[in-house]
């Protein structure tokens, strides 16, 4: 019982990660160059994401992972989100003063765990993934160390991230009692009125909820997001959520008692989440903390998309398939616009991250138009404004919604865009149509430097692209077969 | 012999107890000891339901979450000693500057 | 046929004229200007007499009426309104009525305003109004006698509000824009009313669909009797009738040849005439007709009332002619179209003579208006006097002049009527004694006895020719007007009559020798009626006289009823009460505006409640994930918890 | 023509193209930047006259359709396509624009480029809304065409303007998010996105609609669209983003913004959902009528002139919408024409109240007071737009009330006979609102030295004359071509509506006139 | 009662008065060492079970190296007695009541479903040591070797968080 080759290439991508996250900590003690080691860290991130295209579809290691359209798409999606972080994170490592090679090797090594999340077929090789991408997260949380915020960034996320971890192995614990299996396939043939996998399967959804910032597990979110270094948030926003998204729903269309037992659940969790995001949204004046409530909203309308997923088994007819697609196109393009706003956040937070508030936003128009406009692209697309990721996404969010005939849903779902757009368009409206109060300060940040201005042209061509020609990437999220253990 | 429920029955106490140790207490380290509880009423559910349905892989399980919590034990006492150094303090409720 | 084939030709001058004038007159000198405006005005009316004269040739032939098709204006579905002109016999009395009338008045103009401001911008107007007026009286379908109709009221608007300056004189031009407004309001309902029911607004096509009707009877309102009501309402608003004649006595605000042509002459009687053209409807709406009679009456003797102790002379002249308009439609009230029509054109001339009168003693005195202040005049002006005079004599009804045919016509029509005609008739006297009684109380005032202003101040002076002229015009027309219908009162043919019998047939034909005494006995109690006001008004002013404090009813009366301010409490202030204070500051700022920011508030405040559940401390955020695993149980468990309601939660 | 098959895409993407060439230019560029844009529009005005000679009179269904697939699933199709209605709306944009730019010329003064650039873009999605047969295309243009209107009125605009930008957006995002929701709703019960389709599988026999789904569906788009004309008690965002607006903001606004409005009931609402249309048809028409009413009496009020002609919009725009909404051929095609008339009119009119603005910074009309003095020919243009906007025959604002007056009379009396008052109130607030600031003395020393207008600002005004004569005494030009389309939507409203709908509310109305007013034949008798 | 069920309730009970311990003992170090009394019981239920490598595991690396670490951090750190505040009222008042009832239900939940499950060690085998390994270096060789990356994030981690400024 060894695993073949074909296995080995499926885990290829987490492998490169890994080993260029090991080979940047030998190297830094040669490498002084800090842009070399960015360099070095992005071809990492993206030799793993390119290494995907050897894989073979099909499961490996025993049935521990699947290799699949699925697993692709989100391997795809935080190896892009990792290597435009660390391009982010270039000039922000320097204004910061940190060291860079640990820096970089967290964030391939978070990657692979988020790699091992996407592709995992069976809950504890998820959950070791999990704890790889949390476990780094601590870490960069608190990267800035001498900062009182950035350590009790990390402190919170530590201690509520490890409460939530025990719920959901001890859902695992229970369920494997329930099945005598943690392999998502063989739980799926266990008898369904098992109230042992029932209780089971809910504690996994309090730990999932958790780490995709569910209310109300979401308290912990603004503070995290807040308090760590800009780049990280970024890295926050997109990639462990996406990747806890993407088990969430593999667990979703392979264990069919769990979309019985979560509909309403999900229905619940979805609407909470929209509502305290954007209703917390409204309220803030720090334009992170705001994107961190904002990134609460927006798990809410991916959830809605899930409770759609919810009622394909009820209701064969609806046709799940184009609720997955919503889900992974939703979170794509959510992601990269994501990254994109955390970047600008983090570039005109001048050092310290001092200059976070709306107030230092104002009349950014005219002296940054070019960081202003992506910042306007960015968040027109959060907004769903048509010709962006973000309309698209929140098109086929709807377009799920209403196939599965959860009117209310989408009707609710409506409320909070409009809700949203108060909050996005006073950011834009502060941007452009307010001037700066007294001057500038000299420790503000002038431009964008170069490495940013290229994460947030790639951010902003994605998300036009996917709101002008999204047919290529709906192409894959609409694939058949998308998720193989699904049945 | 012991009825698995038993030992499932201690587990879930021990599991309940350590929620309650995570809201009660105020120092960090005894908060994240609690975590530790938790992850031992795990291990113990783990090793009953790996006994009772005769399979061995549930004991693999425990190896790994003991892994996991050695890993995280690292981590965030690491984490602990960064908060201590900048705060001068151990209560959790003092770890308030973020907020609203 | 040259004139009649193009008879847009009669309309299009006077716009030219005022075009011209109003876009390059700023720049020109006076000479230029009059040659423009008079020479429009003037062709206009020989093309109107030529035109006049084909169609009397054409009407020998073909016994109908000319209409003539130009362009379609308005095309919807099967509704057509075309730019479509008529001429038939009525029309012929009002354009030479229109164009006479409105081209001595030009002429009168240019001596009276030669010292205005906006020289230019008068004549400018006065063409436009010709335009219109002369589209209102050409129009072969409502809708365009509404274009006219609409027109000439903003011509008003525009005249009347020419001494823009004086805030008095823009508020009396807007009042008449928005009265006439409320008249519009019914005159377009009445249209669309006619339109449903015949599917069309062309007035051959109703006049013919509606003769094959049947006649409603008395007291009934049927569509016809409310088509004809809200028809009648439009008429009320324009020829200043009960309740909506307040607009006129303000609209003495402007220039006197304005007062003259547009509120004497010619646009006010637009009602009469539109009541007229339409009777074939009324005729199939007793209760319509009666309506019209009774308002009419009823605002010829109010009106009378009002101009007893009026001061200023115009307003004097101003309810006299809301009052004789009131004769005017006591007449159509009666079936009198002929008498109603033949009344409207002596009105024309005498009126229009009175108000230039006015106008030159206005400006012999300098711009004064109030007669308190006159007095003694005729000897310095004489010709202004005597041209007064005749026209007094006129309107008070004294043979042979003009009114003492017209008049007497009507109230001979109203004795006969069936319904309460002796009641019309009998305050239709009254109100015959009253014009007498003002009417000479006016001369008297303004040129009889003592002079009662300041010779130091005031240089008074004839009027130049090119004003004295057409008074004098107009005082034979004045005299001589009446004497189409003299020989029926002599027992012969009413010519008037006869020359309108083929649009209003022969219906106001009295017939019968027994009527014919009557006739006579009437005209000698109506020439009774204008002695006893002359009598008592020589009784009362031919004497030192001064202006009395006003007491009692003479104090109503000198208040007019306190109409405007009635209007002003009941209407208008209640509705900007209500504009500001309700809709305005609750509906929408309060209301609408609060719901939508509240909501937003709404919003607001519960987030900055969830921010607290953010409180910081991690024991909370604990409790949090405990509570949500908790909930999550609940719903999770709760099929089990409660079978029952499974299957009927979804 | 060459041209003919992508016209519409050039006429959308041309201001585009326009912008961009803009964005080249230095933005210190005043000069060449104001030119361009002029030129630009110009030129794109002259393009979309094309549309006059293309579309044929009298013809149903649209012309010119373009037709490219666009996103494989769902099915969206870049599909468009004019006809009688659309056209004269696309024109009017296009006519309005280069206006806009000559409105700014003066007000305009900072981040010029940025302003300019908005206005094409703000054209772009317009034009984009009115010729999208796709309902996914044209909710893209709709909400496009949200973002450059909010940054005119939030950048360029006056005191409050981020108060009125913000309001704005969410008002009209609130009502398109409900649309998405209809769209997407109607998408999963025809499967297609596609307008003609989607037109003809409602139509099918087979496919049936339960009333209450059918009405929750017209109500998520007629809400979006009754937010944008607006219809009380949803208009309130208006006053506001009018008065903050600048004035090319403004004209576009009241021009063309508020249209599209009432193009959308007449698009979808009607057709697609014809009998939720008519159970809602008497509650939206009394809206429409309390609209009319209540405008005007709020307009009549306002110390500020600009607030006065934005409620005056309300006023008018009540009356399309009850034109709309009686289904008759005279009062839709009526409420066309109003659209297009209501939208030179007040475009004339912002375009004046701008140039008050540009010279003395205020809109207040106690700030004023005897302007005929110092600028006469101002004065007389006012009045002019004033008389035309009041609906004065021979003017553009008479044909519109006209009509819709008299095709509503013909089904309802009742609602003709509210709306008509609405014909009195105009004249009293634009009149009183006329004499204070023209007539009397100049009561304000800064008054006195006021300069009439210039060349620029004549020449554009002449332009807004000529063109409310040529409405006013040409409307069938303009019936004629819209007749087809109209009758067409009528008849689509009917198609599936029992007869009984062409029976006239005979129960709303009063007892004794009730027995009166009906007459199929003339030759009834009436007394019984 | 049988002698083992005698012994699983010795142990069990110590391992709740030990957990009860690590809540009300104030000071951290008596915290401490109450949480090692848990995991010295439970390495004794184990045995119990038969899981003797599990338990061998519990002992050293748990009771050994993780409390050791534990300790020599409160010893670093020189933490005192706990401060018992009471800033978060939810958390006292709310929080701990409803921390116990989710204890109570998911135990009642527990107790109430797995009684149809078979014994512990019902089958009386001890599991061997070496089909432990099997299964770790063959089915489940993929989460191991992933463990070893994790454990040097760990390292990674510490070393980046605690190192000392330059």
């Amino acid at each position: 019982m060894t695993p073949s080759a074909a296995d080995l290439i499926r885990v290829l991508p987490e492998t490169i990660w890994c080993g260029f996250g090991v080979l940047l900590m030998l190297l830094q003690p040669f490498l002084k160059n800090r842009q070399g080691l960015t360099l070095f860290a992005m071809v990492g991130a993206a030799a793993g994401t390119l290494a995907t295209y050897f894989g073979h579809m099909g499961s490996g290691f025993f049935g521990l992972i699947q290799f699949d359209t699925y697993s692709l798409f989100f391997h795809w999606l935080v190896g892009l989100v990792a290597f435009l972080v660390i391009l982010a994170s270039d000039s922000y490592l320097e204004r910061e003063n940190l060291a860079s090679a640990e820096f970089y090797a967290l964030i391939l090594f978070a990657t692979a765990g988020m790699g091992v999340l996407a592709s995992a077929q069976e809950l504890l090789t998820a959950f070791i993934g999990l704890e790889m991408s949390s476990i780094s997260s601590y870490v960069l949380a608190g990267y800035r160390r001498d900062a009182v915020k950035s350590s009790e960034s990390a402190v919170k996320y530590f201690l509520l991230g490890s409460f939530a971890t025990a719920f959901f192995l001890y859902g695992i614990a229970l369920v494997y009692g329930a099945s005598g299996s943690t392999n998502l396939v063989q739980i799926a043939s266990t008898d369904p009125s098992s109230n042992l996998l029932r209780l089971g399967l809910t504690l996994i959804l309090v730990g999932l909820g958790f780490k995709v910032a569910a209310a109300p597990f979401q308290v912990w979110t603004p503070d995290v997001y807040e308090g760590a270094p800009t780049p990280v948030t970024a890295l926050f926003a997109a990639g462990p959520k996406a990747a806890t998204f993407a088990l969430l729903l593999r667990i979703f269309t392979t264990i069919h008692a769990a979309t019985d037992f979560w509909f309403w659940a999900f229905w619940i969790l979805a609407v909470a989440t929209m509502f305290v995001g954007n209703l917390g949204a409204l309220v803030q004046t720090n334009v992170k903390r705001m994107l961190a409530y904002s990134s609460i909203a927006h798990a809410g309308y991916t959830l809605v998309a899930f409770t759609a997923v919810t009622t394909m088994k009820l209701d064969p007819n609806t046709g799940a398939a184009p609720a997955y697609a919503a889900v992974l196109f939703y979170l794509l393009g959510y992601s990269l616009v994501k990254v994109g706003a955390f970047t600008i956040v983090s570039e005109i937070g001048g050092k310290g991250e001092s200059y976070q508030t709306l107030d230092d936003f104002a009349g950014l128009g005219t002296r940054q138009p070019f960081a202003a406009a992506a910042m306007t692209l960015f968040l027109l697309s959060l907004l769903g404004m048509p010709i962006t990721a973000g309309f698209f996404g929140k098109f086929y969010v709807f377009k799920a919604a209403i196939n599965s005939k959860l009117i209310w849903l989408a009707v609710l779902m409506t409320i909070n865009s409009t809700i949203g757009a108060y909050y996005y368009l006073r950011v834009i409206v502060v941007m452009y149509m307010r001037e700066h109060k007294g001057d500038v300060p000299a420790g503000a940040a002038t431009g964008l430097s170069p490495t940013a201005a290229m994460v947030v042209v790639v951010a902003a061509l994605a998300t036009v692209y996917l709101g002008l020609l999204p047919n290529h990437v709906l192409g894959i999220v609409l694939s058949q077969n998308l998720i193989l253990s699904a049945r | 012999m012991v009825p698995t429920s038993y030992y499932l029955v201690l587990s879930a106490i021990l599991f309940g107890l350590g929620v309650v140790a995570f809201v009660f207490k105020r120092n960090i380290i005894t908060i994240f000891m609690a975590i530790e509880l938790m992850l031992n009423a795990v291990n113990l559910a783990f090793v009953a339901f790996s006994q009772a349905l005769g399979k061995s892989d549930g004991e693999v399980f425990v190896l790994f979450v003991i892994v996991v919590a050695a890993a995280e034990a690292a981590v965030g006492l690491g984490i602990i000693i960064l908060t201590a150094r900048n705060r001068r303090s151990l209560n959790v409720e003092h770890v308030d500057l973020l907020k609203l | 046929m040259p004139i009649l084939e193009n008879l847009w030709i009669i309309p299009l001058l006077p716009l030219l004229g005022s075009a011209i004038n109003g876009l390059f007159g700023a720049k020109w000198s006076k000479p230029i200007v009059n040659s423009v405006a008079l020479g429009s005005t003037g062709i206009s009316f020989l093309c109107a007499v030529e035109a006049v004269r084909e169609f009397l040739g054409y009407y020998e032939t073909s016994h109908k009426a000319w209409v003539k098709p130009f362009f379609d204006w308005i095309v919807a579905g099967n509704f057509r309104a075309g730019f479509d002109l008529q001429l038939d016999h009525l029309t012929v009395v009002m354009l030479l009525v229109v164009t006479g009338v409105g081209f001595l008045i030009h002429i009168y103009s240019t001596g009276y305003m030669a010292h205005e401001e906006g020289y230019y911008r008068f004549f400018s107007y006065l063409n436009l109004f010709m335009f219109f007026m002369l589209i209102l009286v050409l129009a072969a379908n409502y809708v365009l006698l509404f274009v006219g109709w609409e027109g000439v009221g903003l011509c008003s608007y525009l005249l009347i509000g020419f001494y823009f300056l004086k805030k008095s004189a823009a508020d009396a031009g807007k009042k008449a824009f928005i009265v006439n407004r409320i008249g519009d309001f019914g005159f377009m309902l009445g249209m669309f009313l006619l339109f449903r029911s015949f599917g069309s607004l062309d007035f051959q096509t109703v006049f013919e669909k509606a003769a094959t009707w049947q006649p409603e009877a008395m007291g009934q309102f049927g569509t016809i009797t409310v088509a004809c009501i809200l028809l009648f309402v439009g008429a009320t608003g324009k020829s200043a009738q009960l309740p909506l004649y307040v607009w006129l006595p303000d609209a003495m605000e402007g220039p006197t040849p304005v007062s003259a042509l547009i509120h004497a002459a010619t646009m006010v009687t637009a009602g009469v005439y539109m009541v007229a053209r339409s009777h074939v409807l009324f005729a199939h709406a007793p209760t319509a007709m009666y309506i019209v009679a009774i308002v009419g009456c009823a605002t010829a003797f109010f009106a009378a009332t009002i101009g007893l102790v009026q001061s200023d002379i115009k307003k004097v002249l101003a309810y006299s002619t809301v009052s004789q308009l009131g004769y005017m439609f006591l007449a159509c009230g009666v079936r009198a179209y002929g008498a109603g029509i033949f009344h409207l054109m002596t009105h024309a001339f005498f009126k229009a003579l009175l108000f230039l009168s006015a106008g030159s003693v206005i400006h012999a005195m300098g711009g004064e208006q109030d007669m308190w202040n006159m007095g003694g005049l005729s000897k310095k002006i004489k010709v202004t006097y005597w041209c007064m005079l005749f026209g007094t004599i006129a309107i008070a009804g004294f043979p042979p002049f003009a009114a003492f045919f017209s008049k007497d016509s009507i109230l001979f029509s109203a004795y006969i009527y069936e319904t309460n005609g002796k009641a019309l008739y009998a305050v239709g006297l009254l109100a015959a004694i009253l014009t007498s009684f003002y009417m000479f109380r006016l001369v008297w005032l303004t040129f009889r006895g003592e002079k009662r202003y300041d010779e130091h101040k005031v240089h008074v002076h004839e009027s130049p020719l090119s004003m004295t002229g057409p008074l004098m015009i107009l005082a034979f027309l004045s005299l001589t007007g009446g004497w189409f219908a003299a020989p029926a009162f002599w027992g012969g043919k009413d010519y008037f009559s006869e020359f309108l019998s083929p649009v209003f047939g022969a219906a106001t034909e009295g017939g019968g020798e027994a009527a014919h005494s009557l006739e006579l006995m009437l005209s000698g109690v109506a020439f009774a009626a204008a002695t006893v006001g002359l009598v008592v008004a020589i009784w009362m002013y031919n004497k030192k006289v001064q202006r009395g404090t006003s007491a009692g009813v003479h104090k109503l009366l000198y208040n007019k009823y306190y109409v405007d301010e009635l209007y002003a409490a009941v209407i208008v202030r209640p509705l900007m009460w209500l504009s500001t204070n309700v809709f305005w500051k609750v509906v929408d700022a309060g209301m609408i505006d609060g719901a939508v920011n509240g909501v937003a508030d709404g919003a607001a405040s519960v987030g900055d409640t969830l921010r607290h559940a953010q409180s910081g401390n991690t024991r909370s955020y604990a409790v949090w994930v405990v509570v949500g695993a908790m909930v999550l149980l609940g719903i999770v468990f709760w099929p089990i918890l409660h079978p029952a309601l499974f299957g009927g939660v979804r | 023509m060459e041209l003919s098959g992508h016209l519409l895409s050039i006429l959308i993407f041309f201001p585009a193209i326009g912008a961009l060439a803009l964005l080249c230019l230095k933005s210190e560029d005043e000069y060449w930047i104001r030119r361009l844009t002029f030129v630009v529009s110009v030129a794109e005005f002259l393009l979309s006259l094309i549309l006059l000679r293309v579309v044929a009179i009298g013809a149903q269904g649209y012309a010119l359709t373009e037709y490219k697939s666009w996103i494989s699933s769902p099915p969206i199709n870049y599909h468009l396509g004019v006809d009688g209605i659309s056209m004269f709306l696309v024109i009017l944009t296009t006519f309005l624009t280069p206006i806009c730019v000559l409105a700014s010329w003066k007000g305009v003064h900072h981040r010029i480029k940025e302003f300019h650039v908005m206005l094409l873009l703000l054209e772009v999605g317009i034009i984009g809304v009115f010729l999208a047969l796709d309902l996914f295309v044209f909710f893209l243009f709709w909400e496009v065409m949200l973002i450059p209107m909010a940054f005119l009125i939030g950048i360029w605009g006056h005191g409050r303007r981020i108060y009125a930008a913000v309001k704005f957006f969410i008002y009209t995002m609130a009502g398109s998010a409900f649309m998405l929701v209809g769209i997407l709703w109607l998408y999963n019960l025809t499967g297609t996105f596609d307008l003609p389709a989607i037109q003809l599988t409602l139509q099918s026999a087979a496919f049936h609609l339960a009333p209450r789904t059918e009405m929750l569906l017209f109500l998520s788009f007629f809400i979006a669209f009754a937010i944008k004309v607006p219809l009380f008690p949803l208009h309130t965002w208006l006053p506001d983003a009018h008065v903050e607006a600048p004035t090319a903001g403004s004209i576009i606004l009241a021009g063309v913004l508020l249209k599209m409005g009432t193009y959308g009931m007449i698009r979808f609402c009607l057709p697609l959902f014809p009998e939720a249309s008519h159970r809602a048809a008497p509650y939206v028409a009394v809206l429409a009528i309390i609209g009319i009413i209540y405008g005007a009496l709020v307009a009549l009020v306002q110390p500020n002139l600009k607030k006065l002609v934005a409620y005056s919009s309300v006023s008018h725009l009540g009356f399309v919408v009850l034109g709309i909404f009686t289904f008759h051929t005279i009062s839709m095609q009526g409420a066309v024409y109003q659209m297009l008339a209501h939208g030179i009119s007040t475009g004339a009119l912002f375009f004046l109240v701008g140039m008050l603005y540009d010279r003395r910074h205020t809109f207040e009309i106690s700030e004023y007071g005897g302007l005929v003095k110092p600028m006469p020919q101002y004065a007389a243009f006012f009045l002019f737009v004033a008389l035309s906007s009041m609906g004065l025959p021979m003017l553009n604002g008479f044909v519109g009330e006209y009509l819709i007056l008299l095709g509503t009379y013909q089904v309802h009396w009742g609602w003709a006979s509210w709306a008509a008052t609405g014909v009195i109130l105009s004249a009293c607030y634009l009149l009183w609102a006329y004499q204070r600031v023209f007539f009397g003395d100049v009561t304000h020393d800064e008054n006195r030295g006021l300069s009439d207008i210039d060349a620029r600002e004549k020449w554009g005004l002449v332009v807004f004359a000529v063109i409310t004569l040529w409405m006013g005494l040409g409307s069938p030009y303009f019936t004629r071509r819209v007749a087809a389309p109209v009758d067409w939507v009528i008849e689509q409203t009917k198609s599936k509506y029992a007869e009984e709908a062409v029976k006239p509310a005979a129960p709303s109305q009063p007892a004794a006139l009730a027995t009166t007013i009906q007459q199929d034949s003339p030759t009834r008798t009436v007394s019984r | 009662m049988s002698a083992v069920l005698v012994i699983f309730f010795l142990l069990a009970g110590l391992a709740v008065f030990g957990a009860v311990a690590l809540i009300l003992q104030s000071h951290p170090i008596h915290s401490a060492l109450s949480l090692i009394l848990v995991m010295v019981s439970l390495a004794g239920l184990y045995l119990l079970m038969g899981a003797e490598f599990v338990a061998a595991v519990q002992i050293i690396v748990y009771g050994g190296a993780v409390m050791v670490l534990f300790i020599f951090v409160i010893m670093l750190l020189n933490a005192g007695v706990e401060e018992r505040t009471n800033i978060s009222k939810m958390a006292t008042f709310g929080g701990v009541p409803l921390a116990f009832a989710l204890g109570l239900i998911i135990a009642a939940g527990i107790a109430r479903s797995s009684s149809q499950l078979a014994p512990a060690a019902a089958q009386g085998t001890l599991t061997s040591t070496r089909e432990l390994s099997k299964l770790l270096f063959s089915e489940f060789v993929y989460p191991f070797e992933l463990t070893s990356f994790l454990i040097l994030v760990a390292i990674l981690g510490a070393i980046v968080l605690a190192q000392r400024e330059n």
